[in-house]
């Protein structure tokens, strides 16, 4: 199954990509994208461990797919958050990295 | 040839994803997650896993671009779009060289854990008692229903902690920005011929779910989607927080599949298990309720808490 | 004699699509790409959904490929009008 | 038929190339079609595809027509002076104020 074992090395490299950009995005917004990265990346994973074998196999599909609205939900609030937070600081980075040049 | 097919695809997903971390800008990075998004419902397919495909397909072409654009449109009014001048961390090398270890440390599980039987032999000895044909619904709806109510009350505390943001003076307010468009223009006409297509789809996914790839989560929304292409077009002026109406619409969903947990206790089946003879019509209604529930939710969180009085 | 009218219409259909990929890449201004991008781009779709159609097993199954190609040419209208339209504005300064 | 399988890759290589207009721009309006032909080149992938992985990815595909233009409209309304605008009604000068749903019901 060389077909699935790819996909799951792109989904664990898609992990490590999101990582690298949630730890090197200063701007929020950029580090909400990185975050859906690191999550869709492990969904691959799930799927293609779930393909493994041939079969398509039911169970990693259904907690994927509940994963995926979840992500979107947890994505919402975070982009609220980013917003109220640049609304009130004028800012759409943290306090603490604010000093950074 | 199917392997080049898939080599294709996935350096394609891996060079979208790299744009969308290395890129400067934050626009930039949000048109490259949308293209990834589209390419993910490609490789699901591929992975033979089309109930998924579906779901991500609605989700990454319809919902995320709409809010990761608006947001974006938000920040803009405020001058807050542009990254800061730092554009490059501290410790590049030490970060990059961690993240390749994690990709690395998944790598090394995919290899070295051994490969189980797939699917679960339980599961194929269960599916005939499930009730319905299609095994990702029996699994949703079923055999893991305790996930899926979880799931669908995660949904509404996501919604609630985004209405926490809304302002006191704009609570009574409509959500979102207040939405116009020309009279008869291209944007409002599009409003128009789309939704009753794409209510058609959002219910015919949700009536197959049964049987075929489909079902609450995929229909559901597809209809979220449809709402926000009415809403933005003007067509659909969105409700209010205080309306009952919608109120009972977020909670159908979850409260509709606790009742079916308790009559399943009641009938001695045990809480969340549904016996066999009722199951088929069960996971019916269960599914219908649950899609209006998640259209809602997922409009209402796109759209935003009421700010119709803002001003930047 | 099916699977050479597939053959033909989806070597067309690929053809439309690399010309428009090239258009979107070289032509000098938002307006002339977006011609390339939704002209070609949706011709192609069409082609390749022709291509397809002579492969399908019923015909639902080539009213619901015809069905995606109407929406994607609505799609690709109506953004191109609004992308156009807000190019329009930016490059005047309102 | 593995010259469907040809015509996908094709069809994702000329997208792969497309894709250095959405890295270059210059303008947003660039970036903004590069996603919507990331949405056409998607459905004409699984249109090909269909034959060989089973008919349901026309589902799939249906889906992404539908919603192919949502991300353009989500865009014009964010980059709109208010957010909630059209680009077509500056040149309507007799368009109706927004309505903020403050009188009605």
């Amino acid at each position: 199954m060389t077909g699935s074992t790819l996909y799951a090395l792109t989904g664990a490299a898609l992990v490590g990509i999101g990582f690298f950009g949630l730890i090197s995005a200063q701007h929020l917004m950029r580090r909400v994208v990185a975050f859906n990265l690191i999550g869709s990346g492990l969904f691959v994973f799930l799927g293609a461990a779930g393909a493994r074998s041939g079969a398509s196999d039911p169970i990693p599909q259904a907690l994927i797919i509940t994963g995926i609205v979840v992500a979107l939900s947890a994505s919402a609030l975070a982009i609220g958050l980013v917003v109220a937070h640049a609304r009130a600081s004028r800012r759409p980075t943290l306090p603490e990295e604010d000093g950074e040049a | 040839m199917t392997l080049v097919l898939d080599l294709t695809l996935c350096a394609l997903i891996l060079a979208v994803a790299l744009a969308t971390v290395l890129g400067g800008g934050v626009f930039r990075a949000i048109v490259f997650f949308i293209v990834y998004g589209l390419l993910l419902s490609v490789a699901w397919v591929r992975l033979d896993a089309v109930d998924v495909a579906l779901a991500e397909a609605a989700i990454g072409a319809g919902l995320t671009g709409v809010l990761f654009l608006s947001a974006f449109g938000k920040l803009a009014r405020i001058g807050a779009e542009a990254e800061p001048p730092a554009a490059r961390i501290r410790g590049f090398l030490p970060a990059a060289l961690a993240c390749a270890g994690l990709t690395g440390a998944l790598a090394w599980a995919w290899f070295a854990l051994p490969v189980p039987e797939r699917p679960a032999p339980d599961l194929a000895t269960a599916l005939p008692r499930a009730g319905v044909e299609n095994p990702v619904t029996a699994v949703l709806l079923n055999f893991r229903a305790w996930d899926t109510l979880l799931e669908s009350i995660v949904l509404l505390a996501a919604l609630i902690g985004v209405w926490m943001l809304a302002r006191d003076e704009d609570w009574h307010d409509r959500f979102g920005l207040p939405q116009h468009v020309r009279p008869g223009g291209v944007m409002a006409n599009f409003g128009r011929l789309l939704p009753p297509v794409g209510v058609l789809v959002g219910v015919y996914l949700v009536y197959v779910g049964a049987d075929r790839p489909g079902g609450a989560f995929q229909g559901g929304t597809v209809l979220a989607a449809v709402g926000l292409v009415a809403a933005l077009a003007g067509l659909l002026r969105p409700p209010r927080v205080t309306q009952i109406v919608w109120r009972m619409g977020l909670v159908a969903g979850p409260l509709v599949f606790l009742v079916a947990g308790i009559v399943g206790a009641i009938l001695g089946a045990g809480f969340l298990t549904l016996p066999e003879p009722i199951a088929g019509s069960a996971i019916f209604v269960i599914e219908i309720a649950l899609a209006i529930s998640i259209a809602v939710t997922l409009a209402f969180l796109v759209i935003g808490p009421p700010e119709q009085g803002h001003r930047e | 004699m099916n699977d050479l009218a597939t053959y033909a219409f989806t070597s067309i259909g690929l053809f439309f699509f690399v010309a428009g990929s090239v258009g979107f890449l070289r032509f000098p201004d938002v307006f002339s790409r977006l011609h390339a991008l939704t002209k070609a781009d949706n011709l192609g779709l069409g082609f390749i959904a022709l291509g397809i159609a002579f492969q399908a097993e019923s015909w639902r199954l080539v009213a619901l490929l015809f069905l995606i190609w109407g929406l994607m040419l609505l799609a690709a209208g109506t953004m191109s009008q609004l992308i156009a339209r807000d190019a329009l504005r930016e490059r005047d300064g309102r | 038929m593995t010259w469907l399988t040809c015509v996908a890759v094709g069809v994702l290589a000329s997208l792969g190339a497309a894709l250095l207009r959405v890295w270059h721009g210059p303008g947003r309006a660039d970036r903004m079609m590069g996603a919507q032909l990331a949405g056409t080149s998607g459905v004409a992938v699984l249109v090909v595809l269909a034959p060989l992985e089973g008919w349901a990815a026309l589902d799939v595909a249906l889906i992404l027509a539908l919603f192919g233009a949502l991300a353009a409209v989500g865009f014009v309304k964010a980059v709109s002076a208010d957010g909630g605008g059209d680009p077509e009604e500056d040149e309507d000068l007799a368009a109706t104020p927004p309505d903020n749903g403050v009188s009605s019901e």
